[in-house]
């Protein structure tokens, strides 16, 4: 199989459901001659022209509506946001008109909302957040997160496919630094978690760039047998595979790069502490990023976005 | 400058494209709107209606007209103030009522209330509170139709108080950058729920159409039919590829925001100016001209809307047990808009 | 001291404010002449004239921008949404700018934004939200939700006077619903949890209209002695309040009308199950909306909104 | 129709109101505006700048013309390609490397980035990323003045791509039905990113000025004198309550949108032309033509930098255990902007 970068297996995935089906189209700032802030689109609209590779005005808000109303009457959109920041701009769109539709009318919205997020380089308070609890709270919305270049790919082409609003957040710093080998040709990823690593001392229940930290912190981990469970689909949540997990380790922890209060991790506890209180010999410890803004500066941002060393401390 | 039709005070027809049976096709959708809309408003009094009611009194004449001119498979986003168009589309009186009603017949099954509704299988997309939302909605619906190259339009109505939204200008701005089949109908009707237009606007928004590069016109929205002749002539520029057109239907609510607004905010003359325009007397008095009977019309309403309404009643509520399903959509085949049939809108030109 | 309904106090709260300190001016939609769509501004236009009784455009980001301008030359602007759900129409002014100034620049934003929230009465999909989660989920922001009329006078003169971003949210269910002794006066209430209820078997956690809920739920249940915590700011959390009921009765209930996903609740029951394991002798049961639109037929969504018998059946 | 201001060719004075020492302070602010940020792009490239790097190269006319013509009680929300105004309120460069640096010494102590920064107590609010947010927040500030009855003034920049956002629109309307004493400079330098203006409007954004009831002019953005006298007089009527203005700055933007952009997407016979239009060269030819020799304020100016450089990289980064303080501003007295003294603007009209 090809290896590819995570970022490398978006365009992929992208690319190869265009060329399959003539519904999918990609819309949003410079992502046409210039291929976008990320060069995800990179050669697209050479490939597919500028009707399929939309350059839009600079309103985000009417790139999610307009691609509610394309997606109605059948069109398949990608709507992209240049930074996952700027869905704050479309919230309303994107929460009311493309959430609530299927349920309120019975018709479905298919369109696919690529959101770039995630801290790490310095982007600062607009262009680091990781916004995936707003939509989690959101009714009508589904919201992944990929941490391998292989469901990069296939989460993507899944949601595409999927008839209703998918939230898809690709972390901006795993598109560069994560590599794998990736299944050529088409092939879905179900909405569902995976187990990164098994392991039976303890769980550790995190999603997006967080899998590769809670990996590398518990590599070894004074010989600690650790198992990773890789979330992927946020809405749904898999609370089967949490809980399954759960009951083999009997104690947990729960990672996320948001900011702590009502994050995806809140809500993956809370489903613990109910559910699985009788399997837990310990409490359900959290590692997040305390709730302040993303801070520029590389000594203010390490000290806030939870590192390999947190990860391991709180796994002791 | 936005130019201006002025709704034609003669008897004769406003549009050479209608016939006599459309001019009375026109009254009978009006007449139906506001019988609907007063037979809704007693049973909102008698505890029949849950939440609160909203109507489109004196304004029947926007919705139908511009509806009346669009294609069965031009696409809407119909507004609060709109039933006409859903009438014309071809919902019927026991569905509308079993939706003021909150009942499972009723077009949202109880999940949405009062005039939030659209027939998909009729080409509408039901409204959102937001306002002015579906403007965008309707664009990109046009983006769409454009980018298969379709002989397709859409349009969307919205009122004066919502022109004051970032999503008006978002819309109004990717319509026109990108020339796309659209018709935007603003429904001037003097006030946003207790907001006067002056405080919500320095300028007529109208003439906001031309620094987006399209037209912008000024209709007479008591006038059925000069609201349906505006509409035709928008909607082939739409077709022709000349792009958007922004219309201003000028009107009036004739009450209370909603069911719970006395209206006090709104001096008594305004009102009683206005009652002397309305658009179904207007109407009726062409008709009677042009020689019509109106009275057997009148009768075959009022018989529908009581025909309508007790079968809305013997309808049940929907079952608890459901409230939680039908999220996600997990089908295998894409649910579209305008799937099933669109009935044709009735006028001979809306076929092309 | 005198009684008023939970609406009258809030009117009192922003009228002897305003007398008080005339920096402080109430912006919306209606507000003016109509007195608001809930009729909390009645008489205020008459009083304090049109500059300080804004009747604004229609346009929820405007509202939200222009108050932060204001605010930051020197008034004290009460912003008023006409209903929390169009919040979402101003969310990004007051994430993005109104939530992250003083981290960033040093520059407080002294804004109050008034949520009318919550369901009960057929609003619908858009007039029966509970937006609070999405604002405790992003920094910056103190968010405060009143369930009787003491408290929502004096949480709301205390965010008037806060000098950061108050989110306020008052639960249209309770505007004539709750009535109660309420100081005359000025008083500010402190954005800490109360104890609506002591008691030894259960506490259970809440806020807002779901007070009552629990209250009624448990007032006679079975002899048992039920403690009713009302969080009343959930920005801060009283996590001490919390942690310390929990000691207490060793088993929780955790209520909240919001849809139920990455909730306040989620963040309650996931501090709880972190901090406070060692306490608990059962798991950290959930009451809260499923995660749908709320419908608009009494039917439905009677059967989702927390109701007295759902609050019963959980607490036993 | 806007109006239009052609920026003089001429070596004369552009404005009555500029001394020459005023006309060499604007010739200085370029300078150092320039100055700072090729030496900031020189750091960038040594790895000592974080994140990106965004400049205004060949617009500095823009920035330094409007904002020399505010006074020191005027509040301002500067952009991101507008160094120069924080330049002419008086930020001293050594605070600009140590933001870009992000170092404590910055003016938002390493905790936002690059040009996301504005010294509160010089009158500035720091812009958001997210565009055009902050012309609300400037027409917040106009509203809280005229409430006050205060004589004083708002201003805030904004570019072409930011005029397709719904705020664009929701501060031009709130401002026109206001009549608020703001000023929006519309910084028309080509592109949004990559994004041509053709694919952003249909009609160049000036026309709209008029549709929310007030003056909307186009200023040659690389004319410095030019971008002061037309800020002087919109400020005039904002002051005399005739409302907002809507200035076009039409200028180029001369790099790309930050370091790594390498602008292929812009035609090289553009950028050739606009070089020639450059504003420094052309306020240094007007100076040098009155007889000015430029040559020591240039030496003066480098050496400023150099000071400041080495300043800002003696300062240290911020103590990564205060990364939580202040999220919250728990003081007694209110924090307000302005608080502490903002330098007078250095022109003497803006005392009025
Ligand atoms: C974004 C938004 N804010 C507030 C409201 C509450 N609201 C409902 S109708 C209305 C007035 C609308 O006025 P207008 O646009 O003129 O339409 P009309 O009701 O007069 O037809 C308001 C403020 C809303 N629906 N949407
Ligand atoms: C709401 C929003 N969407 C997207 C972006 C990302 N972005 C940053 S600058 C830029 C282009 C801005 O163009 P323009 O408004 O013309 O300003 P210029 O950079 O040309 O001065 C974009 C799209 C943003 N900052 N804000
Ligand atoms: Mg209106
Ligand atoms: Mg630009």
């Amino acid at each position: 199989m090809p290896t590819m970068t995570y970022l490398q297996a978006i365009s992929d995935a992208m690319r190869s459901e265009m060329r399959n089906d003539e519904r999918v189209l990609v819309m949003g700032e410079d992502i046409g001659v210039f291929g976008g802030a990320f060069k995800v689109t990179d050669g697209f609209v050479e490939e597919f022209g500028p009707n399929r590779v939309m350059d839009t005005p600079l309103a985000e808000s009417g790139i999610i509506g307009t691609a509610i109303g394309a997606a109605v009457v059948g069109l398949r959109p990608i709507a992209e946001m240049q930074f996952s920041d700027f869905i704050s701009c479309g919230f309303d769109q994107l929460v009311n008109v493309a959430g609530k539709m299927y349920y309120r009318q019975g018709l479905p919205v298919n369109i696919t909302v690529r959101l770039p997020s995630g801290g790490g380089f310095s982007g600062g308070p607009f262009h680091s957040q990781n916004p995936e609890a707003w939509f989690m709270h959101a009714p009508g919305l589904k919201v992944v997160a990929p941490s391998t270049a292989q469901d990069a790919k296939g989460l993507l082409i899944s949601a595409i496919r999927d008839h209703n609003p998918v939230v898809y957040l690709e972390h901006k710093h795993l598109y560069r630094r994560v590599k794998g080998e990736v299944e050529p040709g088409l092939y879905e990823t179900p909405f569902t978690a995976r187990v990164a690593r098994e392991g039976t001392d303890l769980s550790i229940i995190t999603y997006g760039a967080m899998v590769h930290t809670a990996l590398e912190a518990t590599e070894d981990l004074d010989g600690a047998s650790v198992e990773v469970l890789d979330l992927r689909s946020l809405v749904p949540l898999d609370e089967e595979a949490i809980l399954a997990s759960v009951r083999k380790t009997s104690k947990v922890l729960v990672v996320d790069e948001a900011n702590q209060m009502c994050a995806a991790g809140a809500q993956v506890a809370a489903v613990i502490a109910d559910k699985a209180f009788e399997d837990l010999d310990g409490p359900v410890r959290r590692v997040a990023t305390p709730d302040v803004p993303i801070p520029f500066s590389p000594p203010l941002e390490q000290a806030l976005l939870p590192s390999v060393d947190r990860v391991k401390e709180a796994a002791r | 400058m936005a130019t201006k039709t002025v709704g034609a005070e003669a008897p004769g027809s406003v549009s050479e494209h209608l016939t006599l049976d459309d001019r009375i096709a026109l009254l009978r959708y009006m007449l139906l709107m506001r019988g609907i809309e007063e037979r809704a408003m007693n049973l909102y009094r008698q505890g029949k209606v849950p939440g609160s009611f909203y109507d489109g009194f004196g304004q029947e004449a926007v919705s139908v007209g511009a509806t009346y001119a669009m294609a069965a498979h031009d696409r809407l986003c119909i507004l609060h103030r709109d039933l006409g168009g859903h009438l014309v589309r071809g919902v019927t009186p026991a569905r509308i009522f079993a939706q003021y009603m909150g009942r499972e017949g009723g077009i949202t099954g109880g999940r949405d209330g009062n005039v939030h509704f659209g027939d998909y299988r009729l080409g509408c997309v039901g409204m959102v509170s937001m306002l002015p939302d579906m403007m965008l909605v309707a664009t990109g619906m046009a983006m769409a139709f454009k980018l298969r190259g379709e002989q397709r339009c859409a349009i969307t109505w919205f009122g004066d108080g919502s022109t004051s939204r970032g999503d008006f200008h978002e819309a109004m701005n990717w319509a026109g950058v990108q020339k796309l089949p659209v018709i935007f109908v603003l429904e001037n009707n003097q006030y946003a729920y207790s907001t006067p237009t002056t405080s919500q606007f320095a300028v007529d928004p109208v003439e906001r159409a031309a620094s987006y590069g399209f037209p912008g016109e000024t209709v007479d929205g008591n006038d059925v039919e000069a609201m349906f002749e505006a509409t035709r002539r928008a909607r082939e520029r739409a077709l022709a590829g000349e792009g958007p057109t922004l219309l201003e239907a000028v009107t009036m609510r004739m009450h209370g925001h909603a069911a719970h607004d006395d209206m006090k905010y709104v001096p008594k003359e305004q009102v009683e100016e206005w009652r002397q325009k309305d658009p179904i007397d207007r109407q009726e008095t062409r008709l009677r001209e042009a020689g019509v009977d109106t009275a057997p019309l009148r009768e075959e309403i009022k018989q529908a809307i009581e025909e309508g309404t007790q079968e809305a009643l013997a309808g049940p509520m929907p079952d608890p047990d459901t409230a939680t399903d039908r999220l996600f959509y997990e089908g295998e085949e894409p649910l579209l808009l305008g799937d099933g049939n669109a009935p044709w809108s009735g006028f001979a030109g809306g076929q092309s």
